[in-house]
Order: C-alpha cells, then structure tokens, then sequence
C-alpha cells in the first residue's frame, strides 16, 4: 500500500500526515508536489490540511487548479482512495469531488478543539474499521468548516448514506450544542457516491498518538489496510 | 488600461454571519435605520492588451472558474476604461 | 528631491542635538538625507538598545548547555541527541494598540523569521497579552483584535500557539502589550549565524517585495511615547503575509540543507539598513548595496524608503560566490525571487548606491560600537513607601467564602482564557502533549524521548508595587510551572516593557527588575539566552506597569513523565507543599475583592524555591503523582478550585480540612487567598505519599496533607462548599462576559 | 427601502496578499492579460424610514465608525431606491 500526500504551498499539516503514515502507522508513504502532476504510482491520495496559497479566495479555492489536482481528480473518478482533511475537504469540494461547501463558522471565530464526532457511513474506503455509530474524539482546528449545500444537494447526501461523520455530543447525540461550527446537519464530513473520495473537517491525522491526546484518527487510516 | 470591477455576493439562501454580526453592531450603535447587511467581495481586476468585448467575455470566464464559487455565490462585474496610473 | 539636511530634520527624525553632533564628527560632513535616515533608525532606542545595553549585560547568559546567548537573532539550548531548541520573545506593543489585528500579526511574524533565520523549525509559540481595565471600551476590540491576528497569522503560517497569558489592569488602558514568543528545533551541526564574511561574497534578496510599509516604525513607533501623534504614523502600519512567511520558512531551511551560504537575517525592525548593518558588524567587514536591484512592488520609492522600509517576510542573505544560482533556484521552486542587491567588502562601511550615486557611506562601527549608550538618571517613584504600605487590620475578614471565591473566579485574570485559545492551532506540527490550559506547555522533540516545557509569566502588580521582587518572581513563577509539569527550567528569554527610560522612576524601575531577573536567575541556575527591551510604552505621560515578561523554557528527559494541574482520581492524596504567610500584599484577592492595590508582593526565598522546584521535578520523574499546580494569583483556594476544574471533561472535586498549623496561624483570608511563593499543589495515589513524604524531608520542604480528591464539590471544611460544574461554568465563561466578547 | 452599496477597499500603499495570490493563480490559468488584482469587500447595507439625503450621512459615519477599518482601508458608497423586496 503506498500512500500520497500531497503538499500545496501553504499546506500545513502536510509533515504530520507523512509522519503519521510513516513514522506512527508504518506505512509506505510520499509526498507529492502540488507542480508535478506525476502520482509516482501511490494507491491512495492524501490532500492534508494547512491554508493552501493562504486560502485568499476562498478555501482550497485555488489549490484545485494546481497541477497535482488533475491528477488527483482523475484518480478518484477513476475510484482510487482519496481522504481530504480541513483544507483538504475545502479542496474536494471546491474540485467539485464532492457536493457543497464551507464556509465561515457561524460564530465567526477560529475554533480549535476536540470534538466528538459519529461515524454515520461504515461502507466508505476509510471507515470501514469503524463501528456503526461509533464515536470517534478528534481535533479540529479551523475557521471555515461550516458545511453548506442547497436543499436537493443535501437530501441527496441524507438519502444515498452520503453523510459520513457529524457532530455528537458525549451521549453520541447529534445535539445542535456538540456543533462546533454550524454545519448543516451537524456534517462534519462526507463522501462521493462512490465512497472511495471522502472529505471530513476533523484531523484523523493528529489523533493517532496517545501521547498526543488520542487514536481514534487510526481507524480511517487503518480502514484502507484491512 | 481596462479595470473590472467584480461584485461577489453570498446567494440569498445561504446565511451570511458576517452581515449578521455587523448589522448587529450597527444597530448597538444606534443605527436603527439598518434592516439588513450583507456582506461580499469586491474585487479590482486590471486588464492590459485586451479589447473590452474580450475583457467582457474573459473576466466572465474568470468569475465562473475561480473568483466565485456558484455554489453558494453569485457574481456580476462591469468593466469600465481606466486613464493610465489612476487606479482609485 | 531629498530635502537637506538640517538639526531640525535630525529632530524630527528622534535624533538628539548631541546626537546630531556626534554624527557631524563621525562622517566629517553633514550626512545625505538618505544616511540621516539610517543613523536615525540604527541609533534609535529600539535598535541601539542605548538606554538598557549597560544594565542587560548583568544578566547571567551562560551555561554548559548554552550554545548562543543574546547578541544573535535567537538564543539557543542543547537538548541532546544532537539537537538544539532556539527562541526569542518580542513585544509589538505599538502596532497592535493602533491595528490591533495586523499588529500583532506582524509581531508573530517577525519572531517566526528570528527564529528560522538561525536554521531552526519554528514548532511552538506563546503569547503575552496585557490589555487595559475589563471595561474600558477600547478593550473588547483590542482583545478580538489582537488574539484574530495571533491566530490569523500562527495558524496559516502553521506553527501551533500552545501557550501563553493575558492580563487586564487600567495601567495598559492606552498602551497594551503583545509579545510573542517562538520555539525552534536545529540540529547542532546545522546552526546558521548572521556574521557577513567573505569580500566579494554577494549579497542576495528574498522574499516579499519592498513597498512603502512601515518606514521608521523602529525610530518612530517603538521608541516614542504615545500621544495623538501616533494618528499621523498610521501609514507606519504594517499587513502581513503569512502565507508568504509559510514559503520562506520552507524555502530557508530547504536552503539551509545545502552549503550555499556564509550568513542569513531577516529584515525586521528597520528593514534592509538594519539587516545589513547587524551583518557587516558582526562579521566586521563591509556592505555594499545597489538599490536599484532591490524588488519594489510600487514605482517611485526613494532610496530612503527603500533603505528603511519595514515591509514583512524579506530576509537577507550573503551567499558563497558562485553558489547564487542554486540559491536562486531554491527560492523559485517556492516562487519566491531571490536577487543579488549588493556585495560584501572589506572596509567595513556600509555603502548603498541608486541610480549611480552612493547615497550612503557610513563606517559599520559608527552605527554600531559608535551608537550612543546612556546612564539615564533613575530613582524611586516618590510615592513608594506609601504604596508598599498595607495595614492589614483596615482590611476586614470576609464571612462568606463561597461568595469571594466565585467573585475571584470571575475575574478576567483568573478566569478560563479558552476563549483566547480556542482561536489557536495548538496542534500543528504533531508535537503538543499539553497545549494551552495546565502550567506549562509541553511539547515532544520527535525521534527523541525529550519533552519541552514552556511558560511565559510575569505579574504587573507585583512588580508595580516593587520591580526587583515582582522581577524574582517572574523568574520563580514560570521556572516553577515547568517543574510542576516534570521540566527543569534552562534558560529564558525576556521581554522587559517598560515606560519612558528618560524618566527616572521608569529607569529605576528597570534597573530594579534586572537586578531581580540576575539574581532569580543565579540562585535557580537558569541563563537568558535571548529577549528584547520595548521602552516607551506610555500615554499622555503615563508609563504602564513595569511589565518584565519571562518565557522559560526548560527540558522533560522523558516527556511521558510530563504532569498536568488538574486532578484525576477519586481517592488520591491532595497535598500543599510549601508555606502559607500571611501575605496579602499586591494579591488578587485585596484588589477584586477589596479593590485596592497596596502593601508588597510576596517574599520569595530562592533556595527554598530551588528546593521546592527540585522536589516536584524528582517526583514527577518517580511517576509519583497524579497532578500538580503551582499556587499563584488567587491563592490556595483557587489553586485548588483550578485543579477540580480545569481538566477535560465535568472536572472532580476535593475535600479539604485545614488542620493546624495552617489555620489559627494566620487569618483566613491569607491562608485562603494569599499569594504566598514557593508552593503547589498535588494530589497522588495513597501509597505514594510516604515515599513524597520522604523526598519532602530531604528536601526541606513543608508537606501537608490536606485531602482527598472525589465527590463534585470543592469542599472546604467550614468555609468552601461549591460544587465544580458551577466552578467550572463560572471559570469557563467569564472572560467572554466580562470583557463583552 | 434604501440600498447602500459600500465599498471597502485597502488603501493603495497598503500590501494585498489575496489580491497578489489571486492574480498569480490567474497567471497559471493562462490570463496572461491581468495585471493586478485588489482585493476589498462589499457591503449591501438596507435602510428603512430614513430619507436619501439622511442616509448619506449616517452611512458615511458607519463606514468610518465600523465598516472601513481607516487605518488600512478607504471606502466609498452610493445609495439607491429599491423596489420592495428585490435585493439584486
Ligand atoms: N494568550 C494566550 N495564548 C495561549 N494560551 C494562553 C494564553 N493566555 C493564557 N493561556 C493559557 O491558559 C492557562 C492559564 O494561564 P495562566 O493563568 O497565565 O497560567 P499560570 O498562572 O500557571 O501561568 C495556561 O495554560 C496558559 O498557557
Ligand atoms: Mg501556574
């Protein structure tokens, strides 16, 4: 299994997700350079966090055009794995990978914290190692993570099982006050309907580590193992 | 030199905090007038070499691709002649 | 057309007669309006450090594991393994009182460049924030300002924020200060100086374009006081990039990997003059500048403009000849431009041409060595005996303790500051074991077992009342919130914020405070390796509080033995260590509750405080204990009403008695709330505590029991009865409420 | 209903990081006609019961008071008639 991250100018969380594949889970991981559209064969494809090109548009708004971002959006059409996290879920979506959008908290703050989140979508490429209902606790770290789509969009997400993860509270309630951010539906990720392309604000990445506060994260990483 | 002038604005649908929370503000100051804000993107795009109906149909292109995302924006510009080193 | 030179436009430019004088007979001629302008910025107080340079050399800077103390961009400190932690402090007080978003921003920025400038990985930041009163109604919008712009800049620049303070006081009404502080890693062998050698070795450009931002914020902003003025010197603001910074971090240290340089600065306070010079002067050898290549983003700049421009995230460089190309090649993969603007020389001046013409010609040690250095006159404030007097008869015993303790939790100074950090990227990196809410930070060090702890601290009122102690207790305190959290404290770097030095109050004040940061740091055996003096921060004459801030940092030889504050198990063992005076004095307590700031701060006796700081290190290595926290504003109460409600989750409570001879001793209030130094408080399993008993007698240290950890009350016997989701909601949501965030 | 068209724009001295990575993207798109991008923002502010002539007083104090940030930003607006409830 050889894994892909790729790195944006202005990618920040690009290292720890290397060294979380790497160095944390062993596996075989590159980084991929947002001017080189070659994918130097990875089986899975990594768009990490960070403000990439300073997000000054729009989140992830100009990273799609990136050289790299061709390749990675015929690798997912073509079904190969793709997990985007914070700016790499704003990157998806701005790609059009994925429906909707984010946009600015509701509160109008930064929010960084740890969060619990329900694992809503068992069957996708990177929750498969997750229990149904499961609740993981992850970090989240952003200023635009509030998910929006228009009305048909978002009952075609409810229909297809397209939500993967919303916000629950310690009950594993979806509970409007466990909602950092004012998403929708307390949706703090989904995925394509294909499953294989999936996007969450939480950072799996840095819950991997009990040292660093959790592991939970492993589980989506783990899921394109077993 | 030509200079576009883009207006970026949230559709009506979505729900504009920031216009929230200033309007809020302008009413804490007694601004009791303001029924709504919403709050944009203006952006100054200047423009060498091209021809204003090529400007027209570039900057077009321009919003459609990047400077607005439609599916939570829309977005009109005008584009008007601008005498050499007055940008305002 | 320059204008010419005149005493009067010396002046204006900050310069004194004398010191107009002085560079009359330095150059031999009238200098251009161009090398008035640099005299201006390199002699001013900010660059020249005129007024403090005598006094900062008392300090201990010093040490076996010292590898570079004050006189580079960064202090830095073996760790081990063949690593090296950098860092500095730095204040940006001004820019961020008149834009408070993108002055402190900036501030973020330019400590980020002194620490990467030296080849370190930026991996940790802390912020020191004092604002004016609670409800002054500038505050809330500096306080959202300021802490959007900490965020807005260290988040996108991806360097996590894992600690830091904020304080109110009316003192900081017209004058707030943001300092910022940030930690890198370096390899030993990797470490990059800012000494120019080599004549002929060319001298390289990167980053940022130069335009007009911020000329003569060093000579103007930060070495001034404040007054309506200030409105004129707004164009002296500043917009950063972080994004930009983002790419030149990776583009340095990228470059940094290879043996393609002699030499790299950053151009921070005074720009490329200032840069250059510090360059040439430490390598003694000579700069020569052609202006007419430096990247400009507006047309029409001067010479001047572009010798003193401020513009953000541009560094300088002095490659090895031939190497420009690669240098060159390493920037555009970044897309960033990298240009050769000048040479180095051998005769030592710094020399700077446009359009053919030398505009400047100076001799590098006029504006360095040659810079005026001053004994300002400095004495006691004439009110200070009144002010350290306190009779505590006049101050009555409170009855309801539930009351006060709820009062005091409510204040913005004790309160929760999550609202603050909460808008902080404490994560990035993959490094941060104990982000923002215990005594310390604690950060890994990969590869290694090493952990890093990190405090900054410092208690205004305390030094206020009397700088030399309040300075010794900045020094104990945040050395001590390490050792609670398993570190030993190594070395600091100070930001020492003082008022107008021209006043004799003010320089006594100073002078005070670094006799009490010397000798804190001798007894603790502790180094500052690097910091920065803002003087001036007054308004309308008023000079603030004397405001020495220390960011310590110290070393974890295993970071899994790293402690937090916040209690964890039903059934441990709550324990003080340390004595309980009867200290009110400068307290929390006198001034929320009683509103008045009198009387002395707490004594400290440093070899107790060594003790003391050796002990909680010894036992957090032995996995003694559960949790500890350093008793500090508010007192014995709130250090334990902290420890029930500052952890993940509802929190849990703790049952206390207060035996003799805590009580009956002193008055309650005192033992309740006094400030009292020297002191924490644990809690550990049961069968742990005769073997801390044990350790506390070898080290001379008072050990009383005073609970048990458990319930969901922090219960006091006879006095506090509270339960801890009304402490912890009371905790939480203060700050926000009572700022009016 | 009155509608203000704010205009909030960064003085010209001032740096615009967003403008500048906007027309680099641009660039990479192959509009090689671009020459600058600024970046500012657009405020929709809707009045109710105050005359024109008076709106144009109170809104040039909320954009000094609170919508411009002076210090960094210029502004400028215009103030138009709306028929009922079609914000454009
Ligand atoms: N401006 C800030 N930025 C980040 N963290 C902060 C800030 N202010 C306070 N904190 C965090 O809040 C906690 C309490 O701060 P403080 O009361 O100053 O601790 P102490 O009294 O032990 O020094 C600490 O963990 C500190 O790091
Ligand atoms: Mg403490």
């Amino acid at each position: 299994m050889k894994w892909g991250v790729v790195t944006f100018p202005g990618s920040n969380d690009d290292r720890d997700s290397l060294y979380c594949l790497d160095t944390v889970l062993a596996q075989h991981a590159v980084a991929l350079w947002h001017k080189d559209p070659d994918l130097h064969g990875v089986d899975a494809i990594v768009l990490p966090g960070g403000y990439s090109y300073g997000d000054y548009l729009r989140c992830g708004a100009l990273a799609r055009f990136s050289p790299v971002m061709h390749s990675v959006i015929e690798f997912a059409q073509a079904g190969g794995p793709v997990l985007g996290m914070c700016n790499g879920f704003q990157i998806l979506c701005e790609a059009g990978l994925l429906p909707g959008a984010l946009v600015r908290n509701q509160s109008l703050l930064y929010v960084g914290d740890w969060v619990r989140v329900r694992v809503e979508n068992t069957r996708t490429v990177f929750t498969t190692a997750c229990q149904d209902k499961e609740i993981l606790a992850l970090p989240i770290k952003h200023g635009e993570g509030c998910y929006v789509a228009d009305r048909p969009t978002l009952q075609s997400l409810e229909d297809n099982g397209q939500v993967v993860f919303r916000y629950a509270n310690a009950a594993g309630e979806i509970d409007p006050a466990a909602n950092p951010n004012g998403s929708l539906n307390n949706i703090a990720g989904i995925t394509n309907r294909q499953a294989n392309v999936v996007g969450l604000m939480p950072h799996p990445e840095h819950a991997v580590e009990a040292l660093l506060g959790g592991e939970d994260g492993r589980k989506l990483f783990c899921s394109l193992l077993s | 030199m030509l200079l576009a002038k883009v207006y970026v604005t949230l559709k009506k649908a979505i729900l504009d905090p920031q216009g929230k929370a200033i309007a809020a503000s302008l009413h804490a100051l007694d601004y009791a007038e303001v029924s709504e804000v919403r709050m944009g993107k203006y952006l100054e795009v200047r423009l060498q070499g091209v021809s204003p109906s090529q400007a027209e149909h570039r900057v077009e292109e321009m919003c459609q691709r990047l400077l607005a995302n439609q599916v939570i924006e829309d977005f009109r510009f005008e584009i008007i002649q601008e005498e050499r080193g007055t940008p305002q | 057309m320059a204008p010419t030179v005149t005493l009067q436009l010396a002046e204006d430019h900050g310069l004194t007669a004398d010191e107009y004088d002085h560079i009359l007979q330095l150059l031999g001629h009238p200098p251009s309006f161009e090398e008035l302008g640099v005299f201006s910025v390199m002699w001013s107080e900010h660059c020249s450090y005129k007024s403090s340079r005598r006094f900062l050399s008392q300090l201990p800077t010093t040490g076996p594991a010292i590898l570079q103390g004050p006189g580079e961009n960064a202090g830095i400190v073996d760790i081990g393994d063949g690593l090296a932690v950098v860092f500095k402090i730095e204040s940006h007080n001004h820019p961020s009182f008149i834009e408070p978003y993108h002055g402190a921003a900036t501030g973020v920025g330019g400590i980020l460049r002194d620490v990467f400038t030296m080849g370190a990985r930026p991996i940790a930041s802390l912020n020191s924030l004092r604002f004016g009163a609670p409800d002054h109604p500038r505050t809330p919008y500096l306080v959202k300002g300021v802490v959007a712009g900490i965020g807005g800049y260290g988040n996108s620049v991806g360097v996590p924020t894992v600690g830091g303070e904020v304080s109110f006081d009316p003192g900081y009404n017209g004058n707030i200060l943001v300092n910022a502080f940030t930690l890198g890693v370096v390899r030993t062998d990797r470490i990059f100086r800012a000494r120019a050698a080599g004549a002929g070795n060319p001298v390289m450009y990167v980053g940022s374009r130069t335009g007009r931002d911020g000329i003569h914020g060093a000579s103007l902003l930060a070495s001034r006081e404040f007054d309506a003025r200030s409105e004129e010197l707004r164009p002296a603001v500043q917009v950063g990039d972080p994004f930009t910074e983002n790419l030149l971090i990776e583009a340095c240290l990228e470059l940094m990997q290879r043996d393609l340089i002699v030499a790299i600065q950053d151009m921070g306070a005074a720009g490329l003059t200032s840069s250059s010079v510090e360059m040439a002067g430490r390598g003694g050898t000579g700069f020569s500048l052609n202006l007419d290549t430096i990247p400009v983003r507006e047309e029409g700049i001067t010479p001047y403009e572009l010798l003193l421009s401020e513009s953000q995230e541009r560094m300088l460089l002095v490659a090895k000849a031939g190497c420009e190309e690669d240098v060159r090649a390493i920037f555009a993969r970044w897309d960033l431009p990298a240009v050769v603007v000048g040479h180095v020389t051998d005769d030592a001046r710094f020399r700077a041409e446009w359009q053919g013409q030398e505009v400047v010609s100076i001799p590098v040690s006029a504006l360095t060595d040659e810079a005026p250095a001053y004994e300002r006159p400095a004495g006691p404030p004439v009110d200070l005996a009144i002010r350290q007097s306190l009779d505590l008869t006049s101050i009555p015993v409170p009855t309801d303790y539930n009351h006060i303790v709820l009062q005091l939790l409510r204040s913005p100074n004790l309160a929760s500051k999550e609202w603050v950090y909460r808008q902080y990227d404490a994560l990035v990196c993959g490094n941060t074991v104990v982000p923002s809410g215990s005594d310390a930070a604690v950060i890994r060090i990969k590869g290694t077992k090493t952990g890093i702890g990190l405090s900054v601290d410092c208690n205004s009122r305390y030094c206020l009342q009397d700088p030399y102690r309040g300075a010794v207790i900045a020094v104990a305190e945040s050395a001590r919130n390490l050792a609670v959290s398993g570190a030993r404290a190594v070395a600091l770097s100070d930001c020492l914020n003082f008022g107008n030095p021209e006043k004799p109050e003010v320089m006594w004040q100073f002078q005070q405070a670094i006799a009490g940061m010397r000798d804190a740091c001798d007894a603790l055996g502790l180094a500052v390796v690097s910091g920065n003096v803002s003087f001036y921060n007054e308004t309308a004459g008023t000079a603030i509080p004397p405001t020495p801030t220390v960011a310590m940092v110290g070393i974890l030889p295993d970071v899994a033995r790293h402690v937090t504050q916040w209690f964890k198990q039903p059934g441990d063992v709550i324990i003080l260590l340390g004595e309980t005076l009867e200290e009110l004095g400068a307290s929390e307590y006198l001034s929320v509750i009683h509103g008045q700031v009198a009387g002395l701060p707490p004594s400290v006796d440093l070899a107790q405080e060594k003790r003391l700081q050796d002990l909680c290190i010894h036992a957090a290595q032995e996995q003694l204990l559960s949790s500890a926290h350093d008793v500090a504003e508010g007192g014995l109460a709130i250090a334990l009403a902290e420890a029930c409600t500052t952890g993940p989750g509802p929190g849990i409570g703790g049952h206390v008695t207060f035996a003799e001879p805590l009580c009956g001793s002193l008055r309650y209030d005192a033992l309740l709330f006094g400030e009292s130094q020297s002191r924490v408080v644990i809690s550990l399993p049961a069968e742990n505590v005769s073997r801390l008993q044990t350790l506390a007698r070898a080290a001379s240290v008072a050990c009383t029991v005073l609970g048990e950890v458990g319930g969901t009350a922090l219960d006091i016997t006879g006095v506090i009865q509270l339960p801890v989701a009304q402490l912890q909601h009371e905790w939480r949501t203060a700050l926000a409420r009572q700022i009016g965030l």
